[in-house]
Parts: C-alpha cells; sequence; structure tokens
C-alpha cells in the first residue's frame, strides 16, 4: 500500500474511519464545487461588468431565483449529512461501547507529559489506584496499590508505548492527572480530550498491523510538543508475548 | 461651537425613552448576564457536587435577614427620593438620598462583620466551592454597592446643582440611579435564599 | 409613568405597599427554611417567593408595569439569552451520560 | 458645498483654539479623535502580534535554528525556546484578537463612522467613549507589561483553559485582570453605541435607510454587550482560583509535577469552557460583522449601483447575531459530549451558515449588471469574498462531529479561522482604511502603492494560511513548538516552509503599507478627498475632515435610501440630497 502520510488524510486503520473519511472527502468535494461554481460566477462578473467608457451599470430592481434554490440546496444538503452521516457516526462512537468479554480494555491516564497505558493484567480487573501512591521512580506514575489491592497485583502499567491486538476491539477509559490533554491517534480517526476529574471511555478496533503516532491535541504545557506516544497494532500472539516481557521487566509473577 | 446631543432630558419621540434611560437598562441586561453567569456556575458548582451544605448551617442568617431588610428600605427611599424630584420637593429629595446613602454604608457595616466573623472562624474561599461562590457573589454584590454609593453621593450634594438649571435632566438622572440601585436589591433578594437558605 | 402630582402621589402609596409586601415576604423566606423541607420543595418555595419579590421590585420600583415597548424587547431577548445559556450547559456538564465523573483517577 | 467651506473652516479653527492641546488629542471627547486613537493603537498591537507570529513562524519551519538577527536578545542560544513558543501563542491570540482586530473594527472604524454615518454630532455619551478607550488602553498595557512578569507572559493559550491556566505563572492573572479591563472597555462601548444608532439618527434616517455598516456595527455592540459578561464572570472565578485558592474549575487530587495539589476540589474544567465559548463565538462574529459591513460600503460604491436585496441582508445580518449565541459548544465537541447536546449544537452551527451564505450571496449579486470600478478599496472588498468564502466553508467539516474527531485542534481549525479573520477581516479593515483616508485626513494616498500592498498582504495570505489547511489535514496538531518528532508533521514540513516565507513576504507588503501611509500623510490637503468615490452615504457629505465635535455645519436631513446610485436621474444621489 501507499506511503501512510501525505498532504491530505493519512492511511486509515480503523474500523469505523472509513466513514470518517467518506465524510470529510465529500464534504470537500461539495465545498470545492460551491467555491468553484461561485468563483467561475464571480469572476465572469469582474471581468463582464468591469467600469469602461460607454458601460453604465444597471440599477433596475432585480430578483434573481436560482440563488435561492441553491441556498435551499446547500441548507437541505447539510441536514442530510448532519442526520444520516455525522449522527449516526458520532452515536456509534459514543455508544457501541465494545463489551468487556471480547474485546481489549485498558485504562490511559494523561498526565505533563506523557501516557500511562494500564493493563488490567490476566485477571481484567484493574487494581485500585490513589495519588497517594504514585511514585514514578518505581514504576508505579498512576499511584496503582500493589501491596493492598489483590487485583493491582498483576496489573502491567506502560508508558507512552500503546500494544494492543489489530482485529480486536480495544477500549479505553481516558483520564488526567494534571491538565486538560487531549488523546489523538490520527490513524485511527480516535481523537478524545482527557478532563481531569472524569473518565471518559473511548473505543476502536485496527485492521492493519504497523506503529503510528499518540500526539497530544490539547495545549497542555511546556510538554505539550513532545508529548507523544506510540501505539503498536500487533497480532495476538505478539502481543501476548510483549505483555509477558512487561510483566518479566516489571517483576511481577505470573497471574 | 460645541456639541449638542438630543434627548439628553426629553425622551425621544419614537421611542419614547431619554439616552440615559435606555443606556442603563442595556447596562442592566449586561449586568442580567453577568450575574446569570454566575448563578449558572453556582448550579453547575452545586449539582455537581457531593458534599454542598446547607447555607444556613454555615452562614449567619439573622444578618443577611437584617441586611435584606436594610437594601429593601433602601429601595425604597431611592423610589421616595425620585417621588419627592416629581413632587418639585428638593428638600425631601435631600432626606430621602441621604437615608439610601446612609443604608447602603449600613448595608456594608453588616456585611464586614459577616466577613470579619467567617475569617476568624478560619472559613475562607478557599474552604470549599460553597464558601467560595458565597465570597465571590457576595464580594461581588458588595462592589457593585460601593459604585451606588458613588454615585446617589454625587448626585445627593455636587450633582443637585442641575436641579436649578435642568430639573428634569437631574431628574432623569436620579430615575437611572435609582433603576441600577434596585437592581442591585434585585440581585440581593436572589442571593439571599440561594446562598443562605438552600 | 404619569407625571401629574396626583399620580405621583398615587404611585408613592404603591411603593408603600410593595415595601410591606417585600417585608412579609423577607420574613416567609426565612421562615420556610427553619421548617427544613425536602430540598427540592425548600428550593421551589425559596425560588417562588425570591421571584414575586423581584418581580415586584421591577414592576414597581423600576416602572417595568409600564415601560416603552424598547425596554421590553432589550429584556426579553437577554432572559432569552440568559436561559439558552444555562439549559445547554447543565445538559453537558451534568446530565452528559457519556462520561462518567467525579471518579478519582 | 465649497463655498460654505471657508465659513466651516472658521468654525473649526475657531474651535481649536477653544481648548488646549491635552483635551483635544490626548482626553478628547471627539468620537473623530478617539476613533483615531483606538486606530492607533490597534495598528500597534497588528502589528505587534505579526511580529511574534514571526518568530513562531521561523520556529515551525526550522525548528531548533537560530533565529537570524535577533534570536540571541531572546534566548542565549538564539532558538526559540518552548516556554517562549508558547507565551508569543497565547499572546499573538489575545492581542490580535481583544487588542487588535476589536479595535481596529468596532474602537476605530465603528467609533468614527457610526455617528457620521447618522449624521449625529458625536456619540451619545462622548465622556463614556473617551471612558472606554481609556480603560481599553489600560488594559493593553496590563497585556504588555505581562510579558515582563517573572515566569513569562501568560502561555495557556488565547483560550486558558484550566486547571492549566490555573497552575500557570503570575502572568496569568495579569491576563485575567487585562480581559476584565478589556470587557468593561467593551460594555461601556457597546452600550454607546446602540443608544447612538437607536437615538441619535438624523432626522429622515429610518432603520432601513441605514447603511449597512451601521447595520453591522449595531449587531456587533448587541453581540458585545450580552456575550462579555460571562467571560467576565468565568475571569472572575478563575481569579478567584488563582489568588483566592478557590477550587472552581479544578477537581480533587489533581497530582502535578509529583506533588499532590492541596486545592479543595469539586470544581469543574468544562464550566471555564462553556462560560469562555459563549462569549468567544460571539466575539468571533463581532471580528467578521464589522468587516462584512465595510466590505458592503465599499462594493456598493465601486459597483454604481444600490446593493441586491438590502433588507433581507439586514434581517441575515440580524439573525447571524441572534444564531452566534447558541453554537458555542462546536468548540467543545471532543470534550465528551453525548448525542443529545452535541446534535443540537451541530444543527445551530448549520444553521448559521446559511445567513453566511446569504450575505456573501448578496455581495456576488450586487456585481451583476454593475459597473466595476477598481479602485484600491475595491480590490480588498472584492478579495474578502473569496476568502471569506475559504473560511466559512472550511467551518462546516468542524460543525459536524464526525469530521471534528479528526480535525478538531489540527492545523485544519487554525487555517480555518485565519482564512476568515485574517485574508477575511484584516483585508476589509484594510479596505475600509483606504476607502476613508480621505475622508477622515482630507489627503489623497498614493494608488500605486496601495494597490502594490494589496498584491502583497493577498498572495502572502493565501501563501501562509492555503498549506495550513493540508498541514491539518495531514493530522499535525496546532499550538506544536516542534512537530518534526511526529511521522505526520515530516511529510509537510515544505509546507512549513513554504508559508514562513510567505509570512515575510506579507510583512514585506506591510512595509508598504507604512510607507503609503506616512507618504500620504505629508501630502497636502486636496479637495480631491472631498467624495472621491461619489459615494452617497452621510459621512461623504460632511466638510473634509469632519468639523471637531459636531461633525456637520448644520445638522443633516437624510431624504432618501442609502445607496442610489443610477436610481433618478444623476449618477449618485447622497442621502442628504433633496431635490433630485
Ligand atoms: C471571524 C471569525 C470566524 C468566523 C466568521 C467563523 C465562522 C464559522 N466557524 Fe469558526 N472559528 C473561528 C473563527 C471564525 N469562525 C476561530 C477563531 C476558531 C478557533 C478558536 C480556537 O480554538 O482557538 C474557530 C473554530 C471553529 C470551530 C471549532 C473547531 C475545533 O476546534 O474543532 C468550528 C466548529 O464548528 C467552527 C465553525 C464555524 C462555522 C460553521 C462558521 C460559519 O459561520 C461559516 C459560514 C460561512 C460560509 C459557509 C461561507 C459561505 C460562502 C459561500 C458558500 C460562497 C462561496 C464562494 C465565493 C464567494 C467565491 N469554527
Ligand atoms: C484576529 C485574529 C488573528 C489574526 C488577524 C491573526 C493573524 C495571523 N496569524 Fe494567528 N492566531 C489567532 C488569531 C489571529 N491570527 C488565534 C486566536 C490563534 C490561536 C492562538 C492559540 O493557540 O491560543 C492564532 C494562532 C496562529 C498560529 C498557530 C500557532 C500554533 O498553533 O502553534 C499561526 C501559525 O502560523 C498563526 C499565524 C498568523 C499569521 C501569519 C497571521 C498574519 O495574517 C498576520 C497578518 C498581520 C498583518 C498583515 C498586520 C496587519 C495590520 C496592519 C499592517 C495594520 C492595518 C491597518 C489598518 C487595518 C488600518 N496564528
Ligand atoms: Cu498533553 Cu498537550
Ligand atoms: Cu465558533
Amino acid at each position: 500500500m501507499d506511503k501512510p502520510y501525505g498532504w491530505w488524510l493519512p492511511i486509515n486503520i480503523s474500523t469505523h474511519g472509513k466513514p470518517i473519511d467518506d465524510l470529510i472527502n465529500s464534504l470537500h468535494w461539495f465545498m470545492l464545487a460551491l467555491f468553484v461554481g461561485w468563483g467561475i460566477y464571480f469572476v465572469y462578473c469582474l471581468i463582464k461588468f468591469r467600469a469602461r467608457p460607454g458601460h453604465k451599470a444597471d440599477s433596475t430592481e432585480k430578483h434573481f431565483r436560482l440563488p435561492t434554490y441553491i441556498e435551499i440546496g446547500i441548507a437541505i444538503f447539510e441536514t442530510i449529512l448532519l442526520v444520516f452521516v455525522s449522527y449516526p457516526i458520532w452515536s456509534s462512537v459514543k455508544n457501541d461501547m465494545p463489551s468487556d468479554s471480547d474485546s481489549l480494555r485498558v485504562r490511559v491516564v494523561a498526565e505533563q507529559f506523557a501516557w500511562n497505558i494500564h493493563y488490567p493484567g490476566d485477571d481484567g480487573i484493574f487494581g485500585r489506584t490513589d495519588p497517594e501512591l504514585i511514585a514514578p521512580e518505581d514504576n508505579n506514575p498512576i499511584g496503582l496499590d500493589r501491596e493492598g489491592d489483590p487485583n493491582a497485583k498483576d496489573d502491567i502499567i506502560s508508558i507512552n508505548n500503546f500494544h494492543f491486538p489489530v482485529n480486536k476491539p480495544v477500549r479505553v477509559d481516558l483520564s488526567s492527572k494534571d491538565v486538560i490533554h487531549s488523546f489523538g491517534i490520527p490513524v485511527m480517526r480516535v481523537k478524545q480530550d482527557a478532563i481531569p476529574g472524569t473518565v471518559i471511555p473511548v473505543w476502536f478496533e485496527a485492521n492493519q498491523t504497523g506503529s503510528f503516532d499518540i500526539m497530544c491535541a490539547q495545549l497542555c504545557g511546556v510538554g505539550h510538543t513532545r508529548m507523544r506516544g506510540e501505539i503498536t497494532v500487533q497480532s495476538d500472539e505478539e502481543f501476548k508475548a510483549w505483555l509477558a516481557e512487561e510483566r518479566t521487566y516489571l517483576g511481577l509473577e505470573e497471574g | 461651537m460645541s456639541v449638542v446631543i438630543p434627548y439628553v432630558s426629553k425622551p425621544h419621540p419614537v421611542t419614547g425613552v431619554t439616552n440615559a434611560k435606555l443606556g442603563i437598562w442595556l447596562f442592566l441586561a449586561s449586568e442580567v448576564m453577568l450575574f446569570g453567569a454566575l448563578f449558572s456556575s453556582l448550579i453547575v458548582l452545586r449539582v455537581g457536587s457531593t458534599d454542598w451544605p446547607v447555607g444556613s448551617t454555615i452562614l449567619n442568617v439573622p444578618l443577611a435577614f437584617v441586611n435584606t431588610i436594610i437594601l429593601i428600605t433602601s429601595s425604597l427611599t431611592m423610589v421616595m427620593a425620585w417621588a419627592s424630584l416629581k413632587l418639585n420637593n428638593l428638600g425631601k429629595y435631600k432626606m430621602y438620598m441621604g437615608l439610601t446613602i446612609l443604608l447602603s454604608f449600613a448595608f456594608l457595616v453588616v456585611k464586614y462583620f459577616e466577613y470579619s466573623a467567617k475569617i476568624h472562624h478560619g472559613l475562607s474561599p478557599a474552604t470549599s466551592n460553597f464558601l467560595g461562590i458565597y465570597f465571590t457573589m457576595t464580594g461581588l454584590h458588595g462592589l457593585h454597592i460601593i459604585g451606588g454609593i458613588v454615585v446617589n453621593a454625587y448626585l445627593w450634594i455636587p450633582g443637585a446643582k442641575m436641579w436649578h438649571s435642568d430639573p428634569e435632566r437631574f431628574t432623569g438622572r436620579v430615575e437611572v440611579a435609582g433603576l441600577y440601585w434596585h437592581f442591585v436589591d434585585l440581585v440581593w433578594i436572589f442571593l439571599f435564599p440561594t446562598l443562605y437558605l438552600l | 409613568m404619569g407625571d401629574s402630582a396626583e399620580e405621583i402621589r398615587h404611585h408613592i402609596k404603591g411603593y408603600f405597599l410593595v415595601y410591606l409586601a417585600l417585608m412579609v415576604l423577607t420574613g416567609v423566606t426565612v421562615g420556610v427554611s427553619y421548617f427544613h423541607l425536602a430540598i427540592h420543595w425548600a428550593v421551589l418555595v425559596a425560588f417562588i417567593v425570591a421571584a414575586v419579590k423581584g418581580g415586584l421590585v421591577a414592576a414597581i420600583f423600576m416602572h417595568l408595569n409600564n415601560e416603552k415597548k424598547i425596554i421590553y424587547w432589550i429584556l426579553i431577548l437577554t432572559a432569552v439569552l440568559a436561559v439558552g445559556f444555562i439549559i445547554p450547559v447543565l445538559m453537558d456538564v451534568e446530565i452528559s451520560a457519556y462520561t462518567q465523573r467525579h471518579i478519582p483517577q | 458645498m465649497s463655498s460654505a467651506h471657508g465659513e466651516i473652516h472658521a468654525h473649526g479653527d475657531g474651535h481649536a483654539h477653544e481648548e488646549g492641546f491635552w483635551r483635544k488629542y490626548i482626553f478628547s471627547t471627539d468620537h473623530k479623535v478617539i476613533g483615531i486613537q483606538y486606530g492607533l493603537a490597534a495598528m500597534a498591537f497588528l502589528l505587534l502580534g505579526f511580529g511574534l507570529m514571526l518568530l513562531m513562524r521561523w520556529q515551525i519551519a526550522f525548528p531548533g535554528i537560530q533565529i537570524p538577527l535577533i534570536g540571541k536578545a531572546l534566548t542565549q542560544d538564539g532558538v526559540l525556546s518552548p516556554e517562549l513558543y508558547n507565551q508569543f501563542g497565547a499572546m499573538h491570540g489575545t492581542i490580535m484578537v481583544f487588542l487588535g482586530v476589536v479595535p481596529m473594527a468596532v474602537g476605530a472604524f465603528g467609533n468614527y463612522m457610526l455617528p457620521l454615518q447618522i449624521g449625529a454630532q458625536d456619540m451619545a455619551f462622548p465622556k463614556l467613549n473617551m471612558a472606554s478607550f481609556w480603560v481599553n488602553f489600560v488594559g493593553g498595557l496590563i497585556m504588555l507589561g505581562s510579558f515582563l512578569m517573572p515566569g513569562g507572559a501568560p502561555q495557556s493559550g488565547w483560550t486558558s483553559y484550566p486547571p492549566l491556566a490555573n497552575i500557570a505563572p503570575p502572568s496569568q492573572t495579569a491576563w485575567l485582570i487585562g480581559m476584565v479591563f478589556l470587557i468593561t472597555s467593551s460594555l461601556l462601548g457597546s452600550v454607546n453605541f446602540i443608544v447612538t444608532a437607536i437615538q441619535l439618527r438624523a432626522p429622515g434616517l429610518s432603520f432601513f435607510r441605514l447603511p449597512f455598516f451601521v447595520w453591522t456595527q449595531l449587531v456587533t455592540a448587541f453581540l458585545l454587550l450580552l456575550a462579555f459578561p460571562p467571560l467576565e464572570a468565568a475571569g472572575v472565578l478563575q481569579l478567584m482560583d488563582r489568588v483566592a485558592g478557590t477550587s472552581f474549575f479544578m477537581p480533587s487530587g489533581l497530582v502535578v509535577s509529583g506533588e499532590i495539589l492541596s486545592n479543595a476540589g469539586g470544581g469543574n474544567p468544562l464550566l471555564w469552557q462553556h462560560l469562555f465559548w459563549f462569549l468567544a463565538h460571539p466575539e468571533v462574529y463581532v471580528l467578521i460583522l464589522p468587516a462584512m459591513g465595510i466590505v458592503g460600503e465599499i462594493i456598493v460604491t465601486n459597483t454604481r449601483k444600490p446593493m441586491y436585496g438590502y433588507n433581507t441582508a439586514v434581517y441575515a445580518i440580524i439573525f447571524l447575531g441572534f444564531m452566534s449565541f447558541i453554537v458555542w459548544a462546536h468548540h467543545m465537541f471532543m470534550t465528551g459530549m453525548g448525542t443529545a447536546i452535541s446534535s443540537f449544537f451541530q444543527a445551530t452551527t448549520m444553521i448559521i451558515s446559511i445567513p453566511s451564505v446569504i450575505i456573501l450571496t448578496i455581495f456576488l449579486l450586487t456585481l451583476w449588471g454593475a459597473s466595476i470600478r477598481y479602485t484600491v478599496p475595491m480590490l480588498f472588498a472584492l478579495a474578502f469574498l473569496p476568502m471569506f468564502a475559504i473560511g466559512g466553508l472550511t467551518g462546516l467539516p468542524l460543525g459536524l462531529t464526525a469530521s471534528d474527531i479528526y480535525l478538531h485542534d489540527t492545523y485544519y481549525v487554525i487555517g480555518h479561522f485565519h482564512y476568515v479573520v485574517s485574508p477575511g477581516t484584516l483585508l476589509a479593515l484594510m479596505g475600509g482604511f483606504y476607502h476613508w483616508f480621505p475622508k477622515i485626513t482630507g489627503k489623497m494616498f498614493n494608488q500605486t502603492l496601495g494597490k502594490l500592498h494589496f498584491w502583497g498582504t493577498f498572495i502572502g495570505m493565501n501563501g501562509i494560511f492555503g498549506p495550513m489547511l493540508l498541514v491539518g489535514m495531514a493530522g499535525v496538531s496546532r499550538r506544536l513548538y516542534d512537530a518534526s518528532i511526529y511521522q505526520a508533521a515530516k511529510s509537510v514540513q515544505p509546507l512549513n516552509v513554504v508559508m514562513t516565507y510567505s509570512s515575510w513576504f506579507l510583512a514585506a507588503a506591510q512595509i508598504l503599507f507604512l510607507v503609503n501611509l506616512f507618504i500620504s500623510l505629508r501630502k497636502p490637503k486636496t479637495p480631491a478627498a472631498e467624495n472621491p468615490w461619489e459615494s452617497t452615504t452621510l459621512e461623504w457629505t460632511a466638510p473634509t475632515p469632519p468639523l471637531p465635535h459636531q461633525n456637520f455645519p448644520v445638522p443633516p436631513h437624510v431624504y432618501r435610501g442609502p445607496y442610489e446610485y443610477n436610481t433618478t436621474s444623476r449618477e449618485f444621489a447622497p442621502q442628504a440630497l433633496q431635490e433630485v
């Protein structure tokens, strides 16, 4: 396939992204048509009706129908886009949360200036977290209660490295430790602000492997520019292998 | 030769109001948006909070009650000041206007005691969002009171000279000052229950 | 507003009556607050009373009971916008079903 | 006219002797002097805002490379630091919007032209008018002062989102105080404008005889009057958060650089965004409406025929103004908004695009059957149409949640609104400048330099903002100090270089403007400046320049609609003209 990034939309590796791209593209064709249409008329007027000897402005009261029809047309087209295109996409993005059974569920906790990815481990249950316990130095940037909470024992925390399997829905519970960030993955057609004090669910499913950028899309301070994460979409086996690596790296016993 | 601006004392034939009257109402409209936004914020914060106290458990209702009485009374004296001018009675005007100013000071004094009591008990805006919004809104309202005092004080003595040159315009000014003052009173009428009683 | 001395005197009676009403109503709000009604009732009562009081001040003291059209239009516009602000905000901030708020991260 | 002239000047001079320098030029209550004061201040701020951006653009195009010449003055290694980048970005936005374009469009053009166009002697409240300028001036000084504060200028973006803004360096407090001043100034100003436009119209000047520009100013004034207070409230709340330790915008348990913040919590960051955008969306129409007004005046004058569907245009403007109050949350689609509310705001956003389309269509149809004179102001006005069209059209994908998911906070947004504010509004303002310069100064400017300025500006701006849309499409986030670490940005880096060179080109074009300004001012007064475009509206029947205070030797009376070109036996029939 062609190179992933260019001067227009980059490749889309998400299952829900296609309609979004179609909307953006068709909308731009529509805009172009309007602009060129009007533009032609515009330029025509500029030439035809330029002031010149013997040419006099015609001030008689006129009424043109066509523009009114065009305006109505624009209104109708916008309504269609809104009701039949934008609304369905948005509601699926917002409501079709995959069930925990057939999806990978992770927490993403944004902070100045990194993305903390929190995997529940084999038990599939997120351990309790508590701001008091935050200790970046011993791999605990989100205050996971490893001692107190049994569910936390097998939890895996990865910083800026977000691995997940291809062809499997991923549900992210997005939150922030400090200020507002925005979890943006261009190739995944995903963007969601991380609002401190709230947890916002986001879902997506990749249909292609590879590794791509996570960009922070909301000004979050001096490090906003380098708040770069990386998603690595891989086969289920590779993903499992990676989890195991992480587990040993973190010195956790098998779940 | 200098500017002649129409409709400063006589109302505009079509709109039926003087410039000042239209102006003050526009200003009050913006004030409505200002306090409207603050009340909205209060609602948002309150609905969003899990531990919003009942005002009366923290704030001093009797003092606020007294202040309500004071403010309402000052509204009455204010409108009476205007009415006295309408009845061509400058003396009465001065009396009522004087009373209004007096009452406004009384209001501020009571507020002062209220605030200092809070601070004394170590209750500051930082203690909770309830106290935060309480100090913010009553504080802003207090500033409006002070503004009103300044205007009224001016109209009370120095500004009153105009009564002899252009009584109509002066009466208009007093009416405008009155509108502002009643609005400040009106805001308090809503602040009192929302902050102190609920 | 009427301008003849007669009407003014008549108005003045009105002012004092309104004043009394305001006093009484203030008493009512405070009185009610001691019954410790269920919150929504308390809010309702408090708001109604406040609205009546505010209405009186606006209508009589501020002469809104007979004011020029243009003033009414300005105030209507303002009221519409104020309401048009708070309703969507409340819907978004609190009733938004897609964010679970106040969960410590 | 000219016969009355000598006697008029006698008035003018006689008057000049009455007041001293200070009353006449500094603390003047004359709307014309105040207008010029606003204009000069705004121009300075526009150039400053541009200057800041030139530095930023260098860093964007050549990340980590020393800024030529002045680099060393900013940082010791001569490379723009990320801190400075954020400060300049935030201040560029703040200055351009609140201290540049609005004071220019409303403070300068509105103040100067509104009373003249309605045949009034001055604003309804001249002293208030002076006050509003000086309050605005103080606000501007505070904003400038913030650059010198410890920790540097405000750096949380012009949107100042908490919690970031709450934990920002002290200068953020200055930003808030400065905003309170600017807001107060706008409130005073807008009250004044509305009262003036409603009460002080010359006899015979009914609402539907008002020049289009006056209508846009009237609607703008209402937007400022009713949209600004919520931001004032928000400003006060954030001020409390910062100085009094409240947490209106801060939930509990925030951990900033390892420290748990001690604030009580329970606040809501989104509350700020709602309050902010409730102002800031109407604000953007404050940026465009006066521009549309100016463009309308210029186009109609230079087409030598009445405006097509004047009444429709007026209704469209009013509708636009009203709608602009209920679309604000389209800036917040990605904050976790549900389907119900987002649908509401998508709908209103789509609806609001219609009146804009109508207005543009009206301008375009006015060209039909016209006799277009390509004067300098007309060039700017004509260019405004396609530029605003691009800016407006690119608003549509942003207005639909589905496409906004991808485009939100990318350079596409930057491209969108710069097309409306820069090649849109700024071109219109420059056009207005050339249109009214003769009446204001009694002198003519240099046509050739004017045309060069136009082409330079037009090409330069498109060279900047056209590519910007593509950069956004590639997915590059805004407010990035150094995007080069992202794959998406690498592919569009050449475009960034083009944009930066274009911005220099644009800067060069502005030098032509300034040169033209100065040489024109040093020319002698000419009668040619009386009514060079043969316009019909009232300001052109006033003496040149209009009399200090009082404007007209005798209060004008209006007998006809605003744009009677070739409708009578005359080529053009001024509004104040009785017999034909
Ligand atoms: C003057 C300023 C201005 C104007 C007029 C507009 C006009 C519009 N804006 Fe824009 N907008 C901004 C300034 C402006 N905007 C700013 C500053 C921001 C960013 C703030 C920030 O985040 O920092 C922004 C951001 C912004 C967003 C948020 C994007 C995001 O953050 O994700 C959205 C979303 O809906 C939006 C939508 C619109 C729409 C639908 C219009 C509509 O009103 C447009 C209607 C106009 C048209 C539809 C054009 C019609 C013309 C024709 C069809 C004729 C065409 C042809 C010829 C004449 C040749 N704008
Ligand atoms: C009115 C608003 C306005 C205007 C006019 C401009 C004008 C320009 N802007 Fe700006 N811009 C903003 C408002 C504006 N901007 C805002 C709100 C932001 C977001 C900030 C944030 O992220 O918080 C932004 C952000 C922004 C960015 C993104 C930064 C980032 O995200 O990291 C960039 C990047 O190139 C940019 C560039 C420019 C350029 C090159 C111009 C040029 O067009 C400048 C042209 C200027 C001139 C040509 C001077 C003209 C004036 C005169 C010569 C006097 C004229 C005289 C009369 C009219 C009488 N702007
Ligand atoms: Cu995190 Cu920007
Ligand atoms: Cu907007």
